[in-house]
């Protein structure tokens, strides 16, 4: 079945202290390669049967209206993945 | 002066417990929120309270751990994620995996933490109410072999505080049986899951019995007037005792 | 790895070129230069008094400075009038116990024993509308570092919150993000949350209040205060690195200083980051206990601006910083936005050289980011370079002290009149008033599912009420009790309470009824009030309305905080909470701190053991208006019910007596809901009934069975008294002369609430009906 | 700079109650498309330079041992994508 991977961040001008604990921790674990970490969220989606541009539409706008709150993160990245 | 100054650390507290010979660490890492209150109960039970940095790199000569409850480094990641990587953490693993078997008991994120190090298995995710959550609850225990549970008749009922938001303990089923199996649930949820835990867990040890985590509080039961309304109001006591009691036990 | 240990010396930042740097040489060279004064907020005659005081045009920092310094929120320049009456009306009475007063971070109160106590309230209402999570997460975060910054040990929270009506489609979102926020942020400080208030009503749809109160406790010889003394001394600044939070308006100045590179966007809202806060909470206190800081200041609005004004103002009078060595989060900003920046989980220190290396131990065992931005000067000035170019030099007192202060006009509203006119009693509203025995017992189950009377264990259960393990009450006992001292058992209590709809009909005795409340909530847990603070919410102080209920309600505060011998020790204003002309009710949140000798002698508000005699302090006359049950009815109108502060103080006395002397094993106050909810309220709080009868309360106060249920009269209280107390616990209000009559005995048996004339009423059915409401609305 | 993304989800076998509330709410918003609905993490890790085959391999071994926990997550992609 089809799904609809939808990737939120943080808006970069907003603080994001789950990065910054990470970032924090990753050089004691010896891995010193990284100066920024951010975390967001990554939702699939499944469509029972094919992903219409309808469907899209429904999921771009989920996106923006339950699944990230605009206020301090952005929508990255809507896609479809075949499974 | 209070026995644990508000201001100042637990080393600063006047004079150990009544049984000067049992030390039992507790540690703080950054986030750490109920290690005065572990050190507390430790010191009512009769053992001294000894403070343990995350960053120390020896145990020096305690002859238990608690790793209390709080927010490790923000808990942002998951909980316990990075506080199992701290210096004083592979001490632990490895003392308690020794054969000295030294006892560890994780409360809340402590247990949280002991199963990011593998010292239990299982993880634990988000409340399947996805909030936080702070109740008295009701508890039995169904072992009384471990080192945190002998001073607990078999099948008691106990009343000791929960609040959490990542409190669901999952495991897949092949492990769930093998716990049930060698008996190593040492708690069970009665009559209110609080957040979805498979088969009620809500604490198991490892298969030696040194290594107990749960979600609730036994720290926040051992004082009258200060703890969960119901029961006892000091059911928790008993974790610090056992302990206790076999430390002296084991050294005789 | 971290890049504590170093810092950013000054003039090394990358970036400094990035901007046109308005000098002060360069200010004085170019007086004809726009300014973008009016976009940040300030008035013609305003920015015409920062040239007058600087004798020159502002320079871009300054002008940023003096913008948010003398805004409303950080100047008070609407209220500073009325509120140095709370300093005027202070009795000696009142100075007992007070270390520290107005006009610090918070007040300090001394318990005895070396201990001393400082609370404080606070609102974030605007940024809790905007992003309930977030807005009411930094509320919290704000309140404890103030708490922090006197030196103490912040030891619990508390949440006072006013949402728009209950069905209304927005209000969900509001509470589910103000609630997770403030346990999201409380529950992550380890500090328990041991009450609060909970109420809806359309008023609050646009405008909700989000208030939050922090208590902390500290020996007397780690007080500290906000001064910069001492030349040479070092101030830092450590914490969570400078972003651009909260600099609204700035970002015009932004525009205006750049060279070609653009501005990276400013957040619209500031995210909170409870565990540096938890760090900085211990690393602070590591600091106090080794005596390593001079002066200290948290970092709220205003940020570098406010703390470095107040600092140097409060000391020796001058600070020379190089604003280059801030840390940043975003190197877009300019000078001017990180003088505004209100990134949160931030402190600012005076230090003196000796103790610069062990500061910074403190510092690196922590893993808190530093970074020295100057010295203490004896020049009375305030000096901020860039890259060693002076932007600021202004007399500190000019920009933290001497803001504008305005006698803004007011006048008592042309509508009160008719507002105070319309009673309750005998309204259309008020017709088929239940009196038969079947609708008494609806009414009181429909009262106590009301949206501002159900179970708010929905909120409770999301917060923390244990850690620190001395939490010896909260909810929903009458007051929070959390122990000082182990030892003795030293302890203090705290309870908040304001009514926006008896302060709209009479805003000077509904600040003084906000007050009589939670001094009668103190009282009832058995705790000696000692001290108040206050958090004025209020709509636009530029009508003359807000203006007088403002005013009127500041008065009635400080003449009762008089009657009551208890000092204001500080608090907080936040004005134009109004949707369009709409204002929100007056609504002056008021905190009461009271004391235990021995918290193990606090009282719950609820019955346990069968047979005790159940009396109910006070007398009851016919107060509909204002109350719960005609808000149920949807009236607004009429008069708020009496205020008698002598007998709030005598009923007072009686309940801290019976409390000290074992004569009562339970205490409610009435309040909202009135007699009816004071009697469920006790049964539903162990689930143990009683069997009630109100004839002798009739006959005495002349009033009938529905009234002596539902009026709001204040200065009444129900107690339990076991058999044994009962003669000396009558004697002792006898003595004092005090109304007390039994009502009746409690019943563990019968799982029922049982009044004379009213339904017998099922415990089980209660609670139901109680704890319903908000899972109804809220999931 | 480059930014290495790290995708972490819950095992499918794992009940994840975050997607479990999204996919409960959305038909009440009018988005109906959709059978089930995961919830897991983004993490972008920046580096200051070149990614080289070390630095994807520190990426690779961060995600496996801190970013994830192997009992309940799997890490569902390791990339780099340049800004
Ligand atoms: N938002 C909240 N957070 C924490 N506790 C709350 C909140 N709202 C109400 N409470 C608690 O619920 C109980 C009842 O509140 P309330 O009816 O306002 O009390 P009272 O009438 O005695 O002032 C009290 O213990 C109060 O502290
Ligand atoms: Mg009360």
């Amino acid at each position: 079945m089809p799904r609809i991977v939808v990737d939120v961040m943080p808006k970069p001008e907003i603080l994001d202290p789950q990065g910054k604990a990470i970032v924090g921790a990753l050089p004691r674990l010896g891995f010193t390669a990284f100066s920024a970490v951010r975390q967001g969220k990554r939702f699939e989606l499944t469509v029972d049967g094919e992903v219409t541009e309808e469907i899209l539409a429904q999921a771009r706008n989920a996106a923006e209206t339950l699944l990230s709150n605009p206020v301090i993160e952005d929508v990255v990245n809507v896609e479809v993945v075949e499974a | 002066m209070t026995e644990l100054p508000l201001i100042g650390g637990t080393a600063d507290a006047p004079g150990p417990g009544t049984l000067t010979g049992a030390r039992i660490g507790v540690i703080t890492f950054p986030g750490t929120l109920d290690d005065r209150d572990a050190a507390r109960a430790v010191r009512l039970a009769g053992a001294t309270p000894v403070a343990l940095w995350h960053a120390d790199t020896t145990l020096g000569d305690v002859d238990a751990v608690v790793i209390p409850g709080g927010f490790s480094y923000g808990d942002y990641l998951r909980a316990g994620a990075i506080a199992r990587f701290a210096p004083l953490m592979s001490v632990i693993i490895d003392a308690a995996n020794s054969d000295a078997r030294l006892p560890v008991l994780g409360i809340c994120n402590g247990f949280q933490i002991l199963t990011e190090s593998h010292l239990l298995p299982g993880s634990m995710i988000k409340n399947d109410h996805l909030k936080f959550m702070c109740r008295d609850q009701i508890l039995r225990v169904e072992n009384t072999t471990t080192a945190w549970t002998r001073d607990y008749a078999a099948g008691q009922e106990i009343t000791v505080p929960l609040k959490n938001q990542d409190g669901q303990y999952l495991a897949d089923e092949k492990t769930l049986d093998a716990l049930e199996a060698e008996g190593r649930v040492v708690f069970r949820y009665v009559g209110f899951n609080p957040n979805g835990s498979r088969r009620d867990i809500a604490g198991i040890s490892n298969a030696a019995g040194n290594v107990v985590g749960l979600m609730p509080h036994p720290e926040h039961a051992v004082e009258t007037g200060f703890g969960p309304e119901l029961g006892s109001s000091t059911d928790g006591l008993g974790f610090f005792t056992s302990v206790l009691n076999k430390i002296v036990g084991d050294n005789k | 790895m971290t890049e504590t240990s170093t810092g950013r010396t000054a003039g090394t930042a990358a970036g400094t070129k990035k901007f046109n740097i308005d000098t002060v040489e360069n200010a004085a060279k170019t007086p004809d230069t726009e300014l973008p004064w009016a976009e940040l907020g300030l008035k013609r005659n305003e920015f015409d008094e920062v040239v007058k005081v600087l004798g020159r045009r502002p320079t871009g920092a300054e002008l940023a400075m003096y913008s948010v310094m003398w805004s409303e929120h950080c100047s008070y320049k609407s209220s500073k009038n009325h509120l140095r009456q709370f300093g005027d009306k202070v009795t000696e009475e009142m100075k007992k116990d007070m270390l520290v007063g107005i006009g610090e971070n918070a007040g300090v109160t001394n318990l005895g024993d070396g201990w001393a106590v400082t609370f404080k309230i606070e609102s974030h209402n605007s940024p809790s509308f905007v992003e309930p999570y977030q807005g009411a997460a930094t509320g919290i975060g704000g309140i404890v570092r103030d708490i922090i910054s006197m030196g103490a040990r912040p030891v619990a929270v508390m949440d006072p919150l006013r949402f728009g009506a209950i069905d209304h489609p927005d209000t969900a979102r509001v509470m589910h993000g103000a609630v997770a926020g403030i346990g999201g942020y409380g529950n992550s400080l380890g500090l328990p949350n041991i009450g609060g208030e909970m109420v809806f009503d359309s008023v609050y749809q646009g405008n909700p209040l989000v208030n939050a109160l922090a208590v902390g406790v500290m020996r007397h010889e780690d007080i500290r205060l906000a001064n910069a003394s001492g030349k040479g001394n070092k101030v830092v600044l450590f914490g969570a690195r400078t972003g651009g939070d909260g600099i609204g308006g700035a970002s015009v100045l932004a525009s205006e200083s750049f060279d070609d590179t653009k501005p990276s966007k400013r957040p619209a809202v500031q995210v909170g980051d409870p565990f540096a806060e938890k760090v900085l909470i211990e690393c602070c206190l590591e600091l106090f206990k080794a005596s390593l800081v001079e002066g200290i200041q948290d970092l709220g609005a205003a940020g570098i601006s406010c703390a470095t004004s107040e600092l140097a103002s409060n000391g020796d009078g001058g600070m020379e910083v190089e604003l280059t060595s801030v840390l940043l989060r975003d190197p877009s900003l300019t000078p001017g936005e990180i003088l505004m920046s209100e990134s949160q989980e931030r402190m600012m220190a005076v230090v003196t050289p000796e103790n610069i290396a062990a500061f910074e131990a403190v510092m690196d065992k922590w893993a808190v980011e530093y970074s020295w931005l100057g010295e203490v000067t004896d020049t009375g000035r305030l000096i901020i370079t860039w890259d060693g170019a002076v932007i600021v030099d202004v007399d500190p007192r000019t920009v933290a002290h001497d803001g504008p202060v305005y006698d803004r006009p007011y006048a008592r509203p042309e509508w009160q009149d008719a507002v105070q006119a319309d009673s309750f009693t005998g309204s259309v509203q008020d017709a088929g008033r239940p009196s038969a025995p079947a609708d008494l017992a609806a009414a009181i189950t429909e009262l106590v599912a009301s949206p501002n009377m159900c179970s708010k264990s929905w909120i409770t259960q999301q917060y923390d009420r244990y850690v620190g393990g001395n939490t010896a009450m909260a909810y929903p006992d009458d007051a929070g009790v959390v122990r000082v001292d182990e030892e003795t058992g030293l302890g203090v209590a705290l309870a908040t309470d304001a009514n926006g709809r008896y302060t709209y009909l009479d805003p000077y005795h509904g600040a003084q009824l906000a007050l009589a409340e939670a001094y009668r909530n103190v009282a009832t847990s058995g705790a000696v009030p000692m001290a108040v603070s206050d958090c004025l919410n209020f709509g636009s102080p530029e009508d003359p309305d807000v203006m007088w209920q403002l005013a009127e309600a500041i008065r009635g505060l400080s003449d009762a905080c008089m009657v009551l011998g208890i000092p204001v020790t500080g608090g907080n204003v936040s004005l134009y909470n109004q949707t369009g002309t709409v204002p929100i009710h007056p609504s002056p949140v008021v905190a009461v701190l009271g004391k235990f000798d021995d918290v193990a002698r606090r009282t719950p508000s609820g019955w346990r053991e069968d047979g005790q005699a159940i009396y109910l302090l006070g007398t009851t006359a016919a107060e509909l208006d204002g109350s719960e049950w005609s808000n149920m009815r949807g009236h607004l109108g009429g008069l708020p019910p009496k205020v008698d502060l002598a007998a709030e103080r005598a009923l007072g006395e009686i309940l801290i007596n019976a409390s000290r002397d074992g004569m009562v094993d339970s205490a409610h106050d009435l309040s909202e809901g009135g007699l009816a909810a004071a009697l469920v309220e006790s049964s539903l709080r162990y689930g143990v009934g009683a069997r009630i009868a109100l004839q002798d309360v009739l006959d005495r106060d002349g009033v009938d069975l529905f009234t002596a249920l539902f009026s709001e009269t204040q200065g009444r209280a129900v107690v339990s008294v076991p058999r044994s107390e009962e003669i000396r616990f009558k004697d002792m209000c006898t003595a004092r002369g005090f109304a007390h009559v039994r009502i009746g005995v409690v019943d563990a048996e019968g799982g029922t609430l049982e009044i004379n004339g009213v339904d017998t009423m099922n415990l089980a059915a209660l609670r139901e009906a109680h704890e319903a409401t908000l899972p109804k609305y809220f999931g």
